[in-house]
């Protein structure tokens, strides 16, 4: 350990412990600029990560990689040791779970555009409930006419399904070569129920 | 149950409430003509792009007429799509009519299977999504985490025109104090009294109180006055406390002092 | 993993990657009956528990014994990480303001030297608190009657208000001209604290 020189940096070893310490210490995700924070000046956080991710790899907690941050998570295997820790959480609803589930596959996504899928309009108690979870936020404003908002999910919905990135969604590759999460415009949009459903976006 | 059987209208009767309810049950399951239709359609049981648009329009136009038939308030929605589909059946059915503009009902027909095939894929989406392990339930976070503790440094700064400003208040602030009775030609009585007590104790004969005044205060008239005065006030001081005693012979006429033995 | 039979009892990695699991999800010390209790039929906590004990050793987290109970706690020597420090900047008061306006024009300058200029006494606290900024120091002991101790402005001094000396500071006269003084003060004030900074470079 190094620990006398102003100026000296930790050696990869205890780098590796630090990211270690700090990422056992955080029930939540840290990102890797985050962890960089937290340590000595010319420490490598993503290089100590990556060695600590391989060293824990098939032990019974696993340094998981979720979203653009890492944490520390038990093996999904051992779930059924953990029934106390188990919270109970109210079960989400049809409709909240496929508002979820087209955030997360067509992200960013606006409000009219999820309703031109589900083919409803979008309750205003999901959109609610989904960001009262911290599991879609509001991402940047689509810069078509009316400028409307977008949501994308966030790094605690990666967290909750164990996501590494948004391309692990499960069957992402297979929707995506399928045509069904381009934005497929309407041949003609006068005569279509469709439209109709848009309108309900405005109520 | 016999008279059910035997009576056969009330039978009906029964039976159609019960089928109406099943409808109510059934358009309230739904969300909205999308859905509905996305069931009806995976009842053909074939790839939902391979789906008979003509077959679907027919089975949900079946499904709003049963519907108005026991009486049941359709939403709007489900009436206007209802309209669409039998508009659009009737242009499927008929060939197509060169004149007219806009997409054909072949492309309407494809995107509206494009349309159930995207919904019942993020239906899969969805399901999939919430098979995966989830935080809490398959995979835990640490139980007791560690708290950051935040200590909190506090760093002063100042700037030079702060320093320069601070200085200039400073140097100036004399000039600009409340006005206080300059002293320097002011004997005060505690200095009066300091230098009479000594020498009251040898002074065994009447003596002027001004050859009490110290030296340098009889000169000038301010001054002289100043001390003279608490020079008096001293020595009434002292003739109160039994020290001294004092005699003025006339009126404005010298006042003398003797200590007393 | 032996997963299949029902009376399998999982091997010693297995049963390690067990107590690693459910020590780390729990929210409090676990008694080594506590986790016996958790694990499947057959298992050896206290064994498996020494051995990841011995495992961790070393690392930035360690598996502790807390009375008679266990759990996983960040290793001492790297608890410096788990404080956040909030640096917060606040103005520095009129008082010490005033006070090292002092000693940046009057240095070397005694204690009684700054009361006398400032006609108030100089709190300890002032003292304690510029020198902690590292923006006064000790000069050499005046030799007068006490030899009493002086005080100099420093080289971070010099740093923090840009200036290569302590002659560079200008005068009143040239804060007056620069409309830093308020007020109009008599006409005699323009030279007498002239004289005063000539008299305090001397000493």
């Amino acid at each position: 350990m190094s620990d006398g020189g102003l100026f000296d940096v930790p050696d990869a070893a205890e780098q590796e412990r630090m990211v270690e310490a700090v990422l056992f210490a955080s029930a939540k995700p840290l990102s890797v600029g985050e962890l960089q924070a937290r340590l000595p000046h010319g420490c490598d956080a993503a290089a100590a990560l990556s060695r600590l991710a391989e060293l824990y790899a098939g032990r019974g907690v696993e340094v998981r990689k979720l979203g653009d941050a890492w944490a520390i998570r038990t093996a999904p295997d051992l779930s059924h040791l953990m029934m106390r820790e188990v919270v109970e959480t109210r079960k989400l609803s049809r409709a909240a779970t496929e508002t979820l589930a087209i955030v997360a596959y067509h992200q960013p996504v606006t409000r009219a555009e999820i309703e031109e899928i589900r083919g409803v309009s979008v309750s205003k108690g999901i959109v609610e409930q989904l960001m009262e979870l911290d599991w879609i936020r509001l991402g940047r404003r689509r810069d078509t006419p009316g400028r409307p908002v977008t949501f994308v999910v966030t790094r605690t919905f990666m967290d909750h399904f164990g996501l590494a990135s948004p391309r692990d969604l499960p069957g992402l590759a297979e929707l995506r070569a399928a045509g069904l999460l381009e934005g497929t415009p309407p041949p003609e949009a006068e005569t279509r129920p469709a439209t109709l459903f848009a309108a309900a976006d405005e109520e | 149950m016999a008279d059910d059987l035997s009576e056969g209208p009330v039978r009906d009767a029964v039976a159609d409430r019960l089928a109406a309810e099943a409808l109510i049950v059934d358009v309230a399951g739904f969300e909205g003509p999308l859905d509905l239709l996305l069931r009806l359609a995976q009842t053909q049981k074939v790839d939902l792009r391979k789906i008979s648009v003509t077959d679907l329009a027919r089975q949900y136009l079946a499904f709003v007429k049963r519907a108005r038939e026991m009486r049941i308030e359709l939403a709007a929605d489900y009436l206007v799509m209802a309209a669409w589909l039998a508009f659009l059946k009737s242009r499927l059915l008929l060939p197509p009519d060169p004149e007219e503009e806009g997409p054909s009902a072949e492309e309407q027909a494809a995107h509206l299977a494009f349309q159930l095939e995207r919904l019942e894929a993020m239906r899969r989406a969805a399901a999939a999504l919430m098979a995966r392990d989830q935080l809490g339930r398959d995979v835990f976070a640490r139980g007791a985490p560690e708290g950051v503790a935040r200590t909190r440094r506090v760093t002063y700064t100042a700037t030079l025109l702060d320093l320069m400003q601070a200085y200039a208040r400073t140097r100036t602030r004399d000039e600009f104090r409340p006005f206080v009775m300059d002293r320097d030609d002011v004997w005060t009585m505690e200095e009066a009294l300091d230098r009479l007590r000594p020498l009251i104790g040898n002074a065994t004969i009447w003596t002027d109180l001004a050859a009490f005044l110290p030296e340098g205060w009889d000169g000038d008239a301010a001054r002289r006055r100043s001390a003279t005065a608490s020079t008096f006030a001293a020595a009434l001081e002292l003739a109160r406390d039994g020290r001294l005693h004092l005699e003025q012979a006339d009126m404005f006429g010298p006042i003398r002092i003797r200590g007393r033995t």
